[in-house]
């Protein structure tokens, strides 16, 4: 952690915290009756999209998944339109037609979550292609499950990129399970990441509850597709304190998992161990926790009180032109 | 028929457990359709963590097992061949495509596969598997979990495609799907999943290929399908107070399809409405006014009406989602349309 | 129009060629659209191996070389996928899908991320993408390489569908589909492709949207789609000897469809046939009768006809194939009953 | 080679050399323009089929792909209906309805070529699980080429066989090419077995053109499969000598390739090494050779004499019962 200054510390902690913050807030407000549809949350793994996306810009891209609200977050989407689209709200990220599960933003090189599991995975290459076929230096990040590990697409995907040595990292989130289902059944390799072999490129497990072991790895990843080398495989590994969506009884845990997530959480993790080297003071994250409440409320005023789309907007946005 | 009320969901999951207590070779699989699977507080406790992604399965594991009961990766063309060819080497597979939103991941396994072996083997196969799968709109689940499709199946030859719009049907259905040796695909709607109805309790099946009148009339023929067999029903009901009788006729099964019911009707009321949720191009709507117009013209006393959803995805916002739904208004319209003349 | 004739392949090639010198953008990628990828005495030499599987890219990646002409791996998925968003990124891209019969391989990708990705994301961002691929029956192909399946992609909201029947039509469309702002398929029918006819040197470029009068008549409306309207045209010829003036359309985009000139034509004939290759169910032959009976019923004066194959897989002996795609005898058949009635 | 008898080498020759001559005489029929349709041909591959089957009874089954004559006739198929199916005609394996690229013959466990490639995988699961749930020791094999390991229905076939300890063995014929593109661009994996690490399986490359290396260890795979141990990827790395189909014009190949094929041939292999250790003599091979073309020739003029089904048969067997 030595090479990130004091403001990016706190900018990283401020972007976990206010992801932590999001998602809770969502959890209420869904089981307030508040928000409509599948709601998908991503508290817990916020080192993840944090590490990963502490690396890029503006100009780099991502692929998501049906849980996409932590990337958004960490790629820069802003929050108040991130909130209005999950009312489906005219304000809202995609003008209230994508939701939860489609919310995007593209100038923000966020390509949009996926109700397809695995469906980012050949989308990854293909801003990759774009960045090759240009010239430019620009990134493009996959993030997928590990249960989307077992979708075609993400072998596809993942050939394909390393025989066009597309500047793409494959960021596999692990937390044990699909649904309901644990990685230990649905997964044969003993470790996502040594599908890398079946690649012949770089694989890599880390603890996704540490953001600086995410952020090295990733970092390294994103270095070497930047410079031409093509793609890498980064696989996370940590949990999720919500269940597989809201509203699901998450019979799958048992009351010792729940116990240990909370030992590794992943910002409580990062907070101790920016003040035990005595890098920021607890008063700047205090501040900074209490912003991200500030942040959050607000966004949910926003949201309740802009408007729905007009109706006949359910006909717009299908072409750029038809007839 | 019964006293006995139960919700749709649990009319599948009865069929599921009585055709798979009548025969061993059923067996079912899919993502979560026990859930949990080697974990043990779960699966060694023979529970499940799930039953289903909507709870439709719950139960089953406990009463036949994980042999039977299998939960399946997140890899649908995997097990929908895995399904097919089960099928063709002699078990009755059901697999459950949990949205028919992701058949665009394992559609070859289902109609190159699946719908065609028997074909191409020159007959010396044959595929009893059953796919069931969610469709429509009205639960907020956006452009990705809507979507109705089953034109798409029913275009395809080789493949049987039912659309059950109550409990009741949908056991039965589900049984005769089971029971038939062609490859089925069985469309549940998300939202009629939760509705109530009355459904016996013993076995029964529905043979496929059989349209039911859900509602006679003389006035005006509306085939409606899935949910849209009770919009029909309630605009029928109020058009009734206006003094037009409408005949309300749910397919059912859209591959076969009943001609003779849907033909028999028109030439009584001489005029059609379809209404369906899904898109209108290439549509069953369109399959429905085509059927009646090249084989019943000459009945046919007014133009007949296709009303569906726009040319449009699913847009997850609830009012404009509420929009894209056709509407028992304008069913009503429709039919006074077709009556009155525009 | 122009002297100089070429095969309905060169046309396409054309078409390529001309779109890639104009917009440097455009890029091409599918299964040995070049082949021969990193072989020395193939890439090696600047050379390609094979041109498409057919020979339909021939010749391109000599001029703009591999990096805009990329061989794939058998990925059908990872490469729509890639298309797709290297459409939303800033490319033009072309991908092949060999036949479209394999769309069950890689359909989520172009019906679910393709056509959906600018409604998903509330209009904020376009795909200008096209998929290529091959259709029909007549070469002996057999039951999974024969396909028609352009209703499947009508069907889905986002997406455009082309058909073209000519190679003239071939070469501006193909221009069109290049330089629309929406994803569009454009489906190649593989027994026209070896067929000659008269193709402009120059660039040009057909609209979307608008279909062509192949020939004009009074007495019947055929609507014919891609190898059809050949078909339809010859049945037109012979029908004239008896007096009979066929009208035949060719709709060339089949989403979005030129209604107005198919509905006005029937308002003057007020009789339909549709001709449609494809197999009968929820399909483009029945689209286009209720189009027509939903919007021009009280100027129909004869029972319409949708002439298709049957509800069957495509076979393989040779007989049987040439039994399944409707003849030329039909339509003619088919004329006379609508002209006398039957 | 020490546990064959001298009746399974002479039958494993007949065998290769059935193969061979009907692939030879199916060229010849091509080019005459008797036979319709694309024709895929496996001349070249004769030990891999039939190094893999002769491990296999009636009651095992096998998926294929669009190249399936050479797993037809391991496997049992009766040659003149599969001339006949060539032919179109009612004699055919499949009445004429299938062809080439569908030749199927479910009574002998040949469960169809494939006219999509990577289509057999998920199949070969399917009869994989009937053998499970039925308690037999039935094993199935999945015949897939180096061009079918790119499609997502590869990976998650043997990712499902795996979890579920199906009795399936996963044979990838790699020649090399798939179409025109040959392996080395196609494939990020050094080799395909490679891809066994993704699924934690036992993983071999073996050569192709060796009917012994094939067979032993297709034979080690699949005893392991029938005692329950789950499935195995066998790469068995070969050549071809007729193009990718019938008609085209083999521009990847180089005059060197071809001289080395022909240095590497199968069957004179297999003839030389069984010559040399005097296992058998060379005029029970050569009177092999004569039958196999006799067998051939037959089956050319019983396919010739056949009739054409009667038009309504296309109209048949879509359904067991449609009403
Ligand atoms: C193709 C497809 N199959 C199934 C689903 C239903 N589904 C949505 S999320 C999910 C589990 C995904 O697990 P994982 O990839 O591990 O992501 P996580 O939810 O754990 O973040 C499933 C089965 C889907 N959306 N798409
Ligand atoms: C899904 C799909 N994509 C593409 C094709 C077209 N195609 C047929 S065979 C073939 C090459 C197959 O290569 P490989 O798997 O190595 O088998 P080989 O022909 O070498 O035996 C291709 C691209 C197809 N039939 N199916
Ligand atoms: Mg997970
Ligand atoms: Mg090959």
């Amino acid at each position: 952690m030595a090479e990130l200054s004091k403001d990016e510390l706190l900018e990283i902690y401020e972007c976990m915290q206010l992801i932590r913050t999001f998602e809770d807030r969502v959890s209420g407000l869904f089981a307030e009756g508040k928000l409509p549809g599948f709601v998908h949350l991503y508290a817990g793994e916020e080192a993840i999209a944090v590490g990963v996306c502490s690396h890029l810009t503006d100009d780099d891209f991502i692929t998501s998944t049906h849980r996409g609200h932590g990337h958004c977050i960490a790629k820069g989407v802003e929050i108040n339109p991130m909130m209005a689209e999950l009312y489906g709200k005219e304000t809202g990220s995609c003008k209230g037609k994508g939701g939860s599960m489609h919310i995007a933003d593209v100038d923000k090189g966020m390509m949009g979550a996926n109700g397809i599991v695995g469906g980012g995975g050949p989308l990854a290459c293909g801003s990759g292609l774009t960045a090759k076929v240009k010239g430019t230096d620009q990134v493009t990040i996959c993030f997928f499950g590990d249960g989307a590990s077992e979708q075609g697409t993400m072998h596809e995907a993942m050939n394909l990129a390393k025989i066009w040595k597309l500047p793409v990292v494959f960021v596999c989130e692990n937390n044990g399970f699909a649904e309901s289902t644990p990685v230990g059944y649905h997964c044969s390799a003993k470790d996502i990441s040594d599908r890398a072999t079946a690649y012949n490129m770089p694989g890599f497990t880390v603890d996704g509850t540490d953001f600086f072991a995410v952020h090295e790895a990733a970092g390294e990843a994103i270095a070497r597709a930047r410079q031409g080398e093509g793609p890498s495989l980064v696989e996370c590994k940590g949990f999720r304190y919500y269940g597989h969506f809201e509203g699901d009884a998450k019979a799958y845990y048992t009351e010792e998992m729940v116990a240990d997530f909370k030992k590794r959480d992943p910002i409580g993790k990062f907070r101790q161990g920016v003040l035990d080297r005595n890098l920021v003071s607890e008063a700047e994250l205090d501040k900074i926790d209490a912003q991200a409440k500030q942040t959050i409320e607000d966004a949910v005023k926003f949201a309740e009180e802009s408007a729905y789309p007009a109706l006949e907007e359910c006909l717009t946005d299908v072409y750029v032109a038809y007839a | 028929m019964t006293d006995r009320t139960i919700t749709f969901m649990e009319a599948i999951n009865e069929a599921l457990r009585q055709e798979m207590r009548r025969d061993e070779t059923v067996i079912l699989m899919g993502e979560d359709v026990a859930g949990g699977a080697t974990l043990d507080h779960i699966e060694g406790q023979g529970e499940e963590a799930w039953g289903g992604v909507l709870g439709v399965t719950k139960g089953l594991v406990q009463e036949f097992g994980r042999n039977r009961v299998l939960d399946t990766p997140i890899s649908e063309s995997a097990f929908i061949g895995t399904t097919v060819a089960a099928a063709a080497t002699g078990l009755r597979p059901v697999a459950e495509l949990m949205f028919v939103d992701f058949f665009g991941v394992c559609m070859d396994q289902i109609f190159n596969q699946g719908g065609k072996l028997r074909y191409m083997f020159g007959g010396k196969a044959q595929v009893p598997m059953v796919v069931r799968t969610m469709i429509g709109a009205g639960l907020r689940a956006a452009g990705q979990h809507s979507g109705c499709h089953y034109p798409v199946f029913t275009h395809m030859p080789g493949l049987k495609t039912v659309v059950p719009s109550c409990p009741a049907d949908a056991k039965g259905l589900l049984a005769g799907a089971i029971r038939d040796n062609d490859p089925v695909i069985f469309f549940e709607h998300k939202v009629l999943l939760f509705g109530e109805g009355p459904v016996p309790e013993e076995e029964y099946v529905l043979p496929l290929g059989v349209a039911d009148v859900k509602r006679e009339g003389s006035d005006v023929t509306v085939v409606a399908i899935g949910r849209m067999v009770s919009f029909a029903l309630e605009a029928a009901e109020q058009l009734a107070g206006d003094g037009i009788e409408v005949e309300v006729i749910d397919p059912r099964t859209l591959s076969p399809l009943d001609e003779g019911t849907i033909l028999d009707s028109v030439k009584k009321t001489h005029r059609l409405i379809v209404v369906d949720e899904d898109n209108p191009r290439c549509s069953m709507a369109a399959d429905l006014v085509s059927l009646v117009s090249t084989q019943a013209f000459d009945y046919m006393d007014a133009q007949p009406q296709a009303l569906t959803a726009p040319h449009t995805p699913v847009p997850f916002s609830p009012p404009l989602e509420d929009f894209y739904i056709p509407s028992v208004d304008t069913i009503v319209e429709a039919v006074k349309t077709a009556v009155n003349g525009s």
